[in-house]
């Protein structure tokens, strides 16, 4: 069924994507973050996948100059859309207009790894006091 | 003589009196709730413990709020409270009586209220303006039931003071048989008026912290939990007169029995109300006000005036 | 009447946790009002990072008071399942057993909240005396009230021998009789039902929209359940179903979460009953090989989500937690738009917040 | 000679009515739920003559739980503030005591004696109801 929904989604963009087989139980697309906003489009308004489980950030050993963006949708069973960001300047475009319910999630990702998101008007912190100085916590102390 | 009347006015219905009373109504009331909610409940002297605490503790008035009110307003409603007190007959015994002394004992008990307002009001916190604004709100709609319906006894007996209303019960035997509704919903007013339970909307815990009281400390606070206990009582006792009143004649001890046993029953029906209720909305309240209560007043009075 | 602002700030009767809720109201109706979190952010999921996989049992058992046994039956599944072994049957039972007892003392806990809110403290006090009778099964099972320590990475840490069964059966069934008069008052009571009914409702729209999870999906008709949808292993063998409402407003979820209760007994039932036998536990090496998994389970609030990455060392690369109680304070502004400033603790309670969860 | 029995007396009725506000800095309300046990019939604290208290100017004793953090550093010295002078502070719980299984996060201060100065630690994660009926008829001792 995912097959179908991947394919689906291949023939909407055009482009061919690679799927990977990194999280058990899982099935992992891999897509450029400049189309996030039609992968999502088709994904919720074609085929349901309305229930965006949480956006998770994350840096690798294998290539530490690369934010890792994960976003765990859910239907019957998990899918994830996994986007690579350059650390320097990780800029994604916000889907806050497809899900409201990511509000949220994109805040504390902006301020835990210093993404930035636009097409929102801004990102105020959400878990980090309003005084934090030390820029985003997770970059420090991340094991390289 | 004049012994007599520092007698009356400082110990027997007068201060002394009405602060024991104002107690052990406290403990009853807090010790039957608590046993409704399978609970042991407060030992004998815990009101008397918690005021002197509170007379010990220091007295803070928030930056603003100009000082001269704040203190006042406890020591007007107090001393409205219990004069109101001396002129309710304790058990028959009844030194103070003149015609149309229910009118006092009414205006009196709404002080408080008044009072309760303009603390509100003059603390500048946002909580006590939102608890004071309410309490006013509240007061319309439980004020005008009340008063029709505790008219009704003055009527059937065709006098305003309670002397002459108590003996012409002794005579037709008491008023509660003839206008039960005039009783039920002068406890629903008295329940609003000392914001019990069901209708504690100016002092919800979890809506406006403590209504107008948040911004009280130390002895201005003890005041007012004094104003509202006495209050209390002088409700309960007054009820009582006008519509329970029968043992008067008999023997002065055995009447003095009976009116506590009525006083105490009546608490526990306090008590029972507000464990079983849980606190309705100003708008319900005032919509079951003015739908409901008012023209069941109404109702009662004419049966009251055709009988 | 000018637009007047109340800060239901860090400390309010209202709030057993720390939580910024800046209202603002007109006379008696409420027009809107902003949320700020992160009061309660301890940073949980760096820590998690500084700690190896056997130390984070007990940090993660502390991220919430409440449903602290799912988080780390959640994280022990997910390390499992990165090292690949099956814990024995008998120990996913044991698991499943305190999942559903603490939904159960969860469940309660917030019906007496929410009694105690509008006024009611009676219902408050008889709800939580009856769940301390819960309380008492799990210290008697587990040796502790609220944070059990039940679980390690391979098993569970105690073992229910025969009289254990029997006694939480008896216990159960006392409870059952206790329930069953606390849901006739919340069901017939007229002044609870006139204060949560019409209360905020939510429609399924908003639901989808917002992603919320747990009872308050359920209350609006939203079928969604991981217990079922997604079972973690002992319950795609346990026979249960799933309570929805449609109306959706405050007291929709009232009735959702106390015939949940029920249910839980049910279950609790089941596995109480077909227990199979056999150890508790196996060994589990520390160093856990490298790879990604996501586990999902459905904690009292909703569904819990842990990301968790290995990179073959003895601790963990990444772990991400996402708690129900987040989506429910993501939809919490919207509710708070057409109501009276006395629905206010209604609304707040109604959503059961648990914001040690939510900030983590 | 009046002066102390006045002060004998004072010190007998804030013994016998202690009036606790609750405040929680960040914790993961286990603590909380225990403080909030006490009120109900099994412990009942009413009886101690403790009752809980929903305004700081009413509340004689601060009850803390869970390790400070960052953002309730600031509300914590106003509401310490607002409360009338003989007021005691506890520290609930080993966060409230020394910040608990988070002392190294870097939200995280640590436990509530940075801030307030404490009377009273009860131990405990989370701490027994008992514990803590045991701790407040122990600061009723030392008034």
């Amino acid at each position: 069924m995912v097959q179908k929904v991947i394919s689906d989604i291949e023939s909407e963009i055009g482009k061919p994507y690679q799927q990977l087989e990194s999280i058990i139980n899982e099935h992992v697309l891999q897509i450029p973050s400049e189309d996030l906003r039609q992968v999502v489009k088709v994904l919720t308004q074609k085929h349901g996948y309305n229930h965006l489980s949480t956006i998770t950030a994350q840096i690798t050993k294998e290539d530490p100059d690369y934010i890792e963006v994960l976003y765990h949708f859910w239907k019957g069973s998990g899918f994830t859309l996994l986007l690579r960001l350059e650390k320097e300047n990780p800029v994604i475009d916000s889907i806050i207009d497809f899900i409201p319910g990511v509000d949220f999630y994109e805040r504390e990702v902006a301020e835990m790894y210093g993404v930035h998101f636009n097409l929102r008007d801004g990102t105020p912190p959400l878990l980090l006091p309003d005084d934090w100085t030390e820029g985003p916590p997770m970059l420090t102390s991340e094991k390289e | 003589m004049i012994f007599q009347l520092l007698f009356y006015l400082i110990v027997f219905p007068g201060l002394i009196f009405q602060f024991l009373s104002a107690w052990v109504f406290e403990w009853f009331d807090r010790k039957m709730i608590a046993r409704f909610q399978r609970r042991v409940g407060p030992r004998w002297f815990q009101p008397l413990a918690d005021w002197i605490k509170l007379l010990s503790k220091e007295n803070i008035l928030p930056k603003g709020s100009n000082e001269g009110v704040l203190t006042l307003l406890p020591i007007i409603s107090l001393c409205s409270v219990v004069t109101a007190g001396i002129y309710v007959p304790v058990a028959g015994f009844n030194y103070f009586s003149f015609e149309g002394d229910l009118i006092v004992i009414l205006f009196l008990l709404s002080v408080p209220t008044l009072a309760y307002y303009l603390a509100g009001i003059a603390s500048i916190g946002i909580y006590s303006v939102l608890g004071g604004s309410r309490s006013i709100l509240q007061f319309f709609s439980y004020e005008v039931p009340l008063l029709l319906a505790l008219s009704g006894p003055a009527i059937l007996a065709g006098s305003w003071s309670i002397q002459n209303i108590t003996s012409s019960q002794i005579v037709k035997g008491p008023f509660i048989i003839f206008q039960p509704l005039g009783f039920i919903l002068a406890v629903v007013g008295l329940i609003g008026k000392l914001n019990r339970d069901p209708l504690d909307i100016p002092k919800a815990k979890s809506e406006v912290i403590a209504g107008s009281l948040t911004e009280f400390t130390g002895i201005k606070l003890a005041f007012w939990h004094l104003v509202m206990n006495i209050q209390a009582v002088v409700g309960i006792f007054l009820l009582i007169n006008l519509y329970l009143s029968w043992s008067i004649s008999i023997t002065p001890l055995l009447s003095i029995l009976i009116f506590v046993i009525e006083s105490l029953l009546m608490i526990v029906i306090l008590s029972v109300i507000s464990a079983i209720f849980s606190r309705i909305r100003i708008d319900q309240l005032a919509d079951i006000g003015w739908r409901i209560l008012v023209p069941l007043a109404l109702l009662q009075l004419f049966v009251v005036i055709l009988m | 009447m000018e637009k007047i602002t109340i800060p239901i700030g860090p400390q309010h009767p209202l709030l057993k946790e720390p939580l910024s809720l800046l209202i603002d109201i007109m006379g008696e109706n409420v027009l809107g009002g902003d949320l700020r979190l992160g009061y309660v952010h301890r940073g949980i999921e760096k820590l998690a990072q500084t700690r190896n996989y056997v130390q984070n049992v007990p940090l993660i058992e502390r991220v919430c008071g409440i449903c602290s046994h799912v988080h780390t039956t959640t994280y022990c599944y997910a390390v499992e399942k990165l090292l690949g072994i099956e814990i024995p049957a008998r120990a996913q039972y044991i698991r499943a057993l305190m999942c559903e007892l603490e939904r159960i003392h969860s469940h309660l806990l917030w019906l007496g909240i929410l009694c105690k809110h509008i006024g009611l403290d009676t219902i408050f006090m008889h709800t939580w005396h009856n769940r301390e009778m819960v309380l008492d099964i799990m210290e008697e099972l587990s040796g502790g009230r609220v944070s059990h320590a039940a679980n390690k990475i391979g098993g569970v840490r105690f073992d229910l021998d025969q009289d254990h069964g029997p006694m939480v059966v008896s216990i159960l069934n006392k409870l059952r009789v206790e329930i069953d008069k606390l849901r006739d008052v919340v069901m017939y009571e007229p002044t609870i039902r006139a204060r949560t009914q019409g209360v905020a409702p939510l429609s399924p729209e908003e639901i989808r929209q917002f992603g919320v999870v747990g009872p308050v999906a359920r209350a609006s008709g939203v079928d969604v359940d991981f217990r079922r949808d997604d079972p973690l292993p002992p319950y795609d063998q346990l026979k249960f179903s799933v309570v929805t409402n449609q109306a959706g407003d405050a007291w929709a979820r009232t009735l959702v979460r106390v015939e949940e209760i029920e249910e839980s007994m049910k279950i609790c039932g089941q596995i109480l009953q077909d227990l199979p036998d056999g150890s508790v536990e196996i060994r589990a090496s520390r160093r856990v090989p490298a790879g990604q998994v996501v586990v999902r389970a459905e904690a009292p609030r909703g569904e819990l989500i842990y990301f968790l990455r290995s990179d073959g060392s003895d601790s963990p690369a990444r772990l991400k937690i996402r708690t129900p109680s987040l989506t429910a304070l993501s939809i919490l502004p919207k509710q708070l738009s057409e109501i009276q400033v006395a629905d206010i603790p209604v609304v707040i309670a109604g959503v059961d917040l648990c914001i040690a969860c939510a900030d983590r | 000679m009046i002066r102390n029995l006045i002060g004998k007396i004072y010190r007998w009725a804030q013994k016998n009515s202690l009036w606790v506000l609750h405040f929680n800095t960040g914790g993961c309300n286990g603590c909380d739920i225990e403080f909030l046990d006490l009120l109900t019939p099994r412990y009942d604290v009413e009886r101690l003559g403790i009752l809980a208290e929903g305004s700081p100017r009413h509340a004689d004793v601060l009850i803390c739980t869970g390790p400070v953090t960052r953002q309730t550093q600031k509300g914590i010295w106003q509401i310490y503030s607002q409360m009338p002078s003989p007021k005691w502070v506890v520290a609930l719980g080993s966060c409230s005591n020394t910040g608990g299984v988070f002392y190294d996060s870097d939200t995280v201060l640590g436990g509530i004696d940075k801030v307030l100065p404490v009377d009273l630690y009860i131990p405990g994660c989370p701490v027994r109801p008992e514990a803590i009926i045991e701790g407040l008829i122990k600061l009723q001792e030392r008034i």
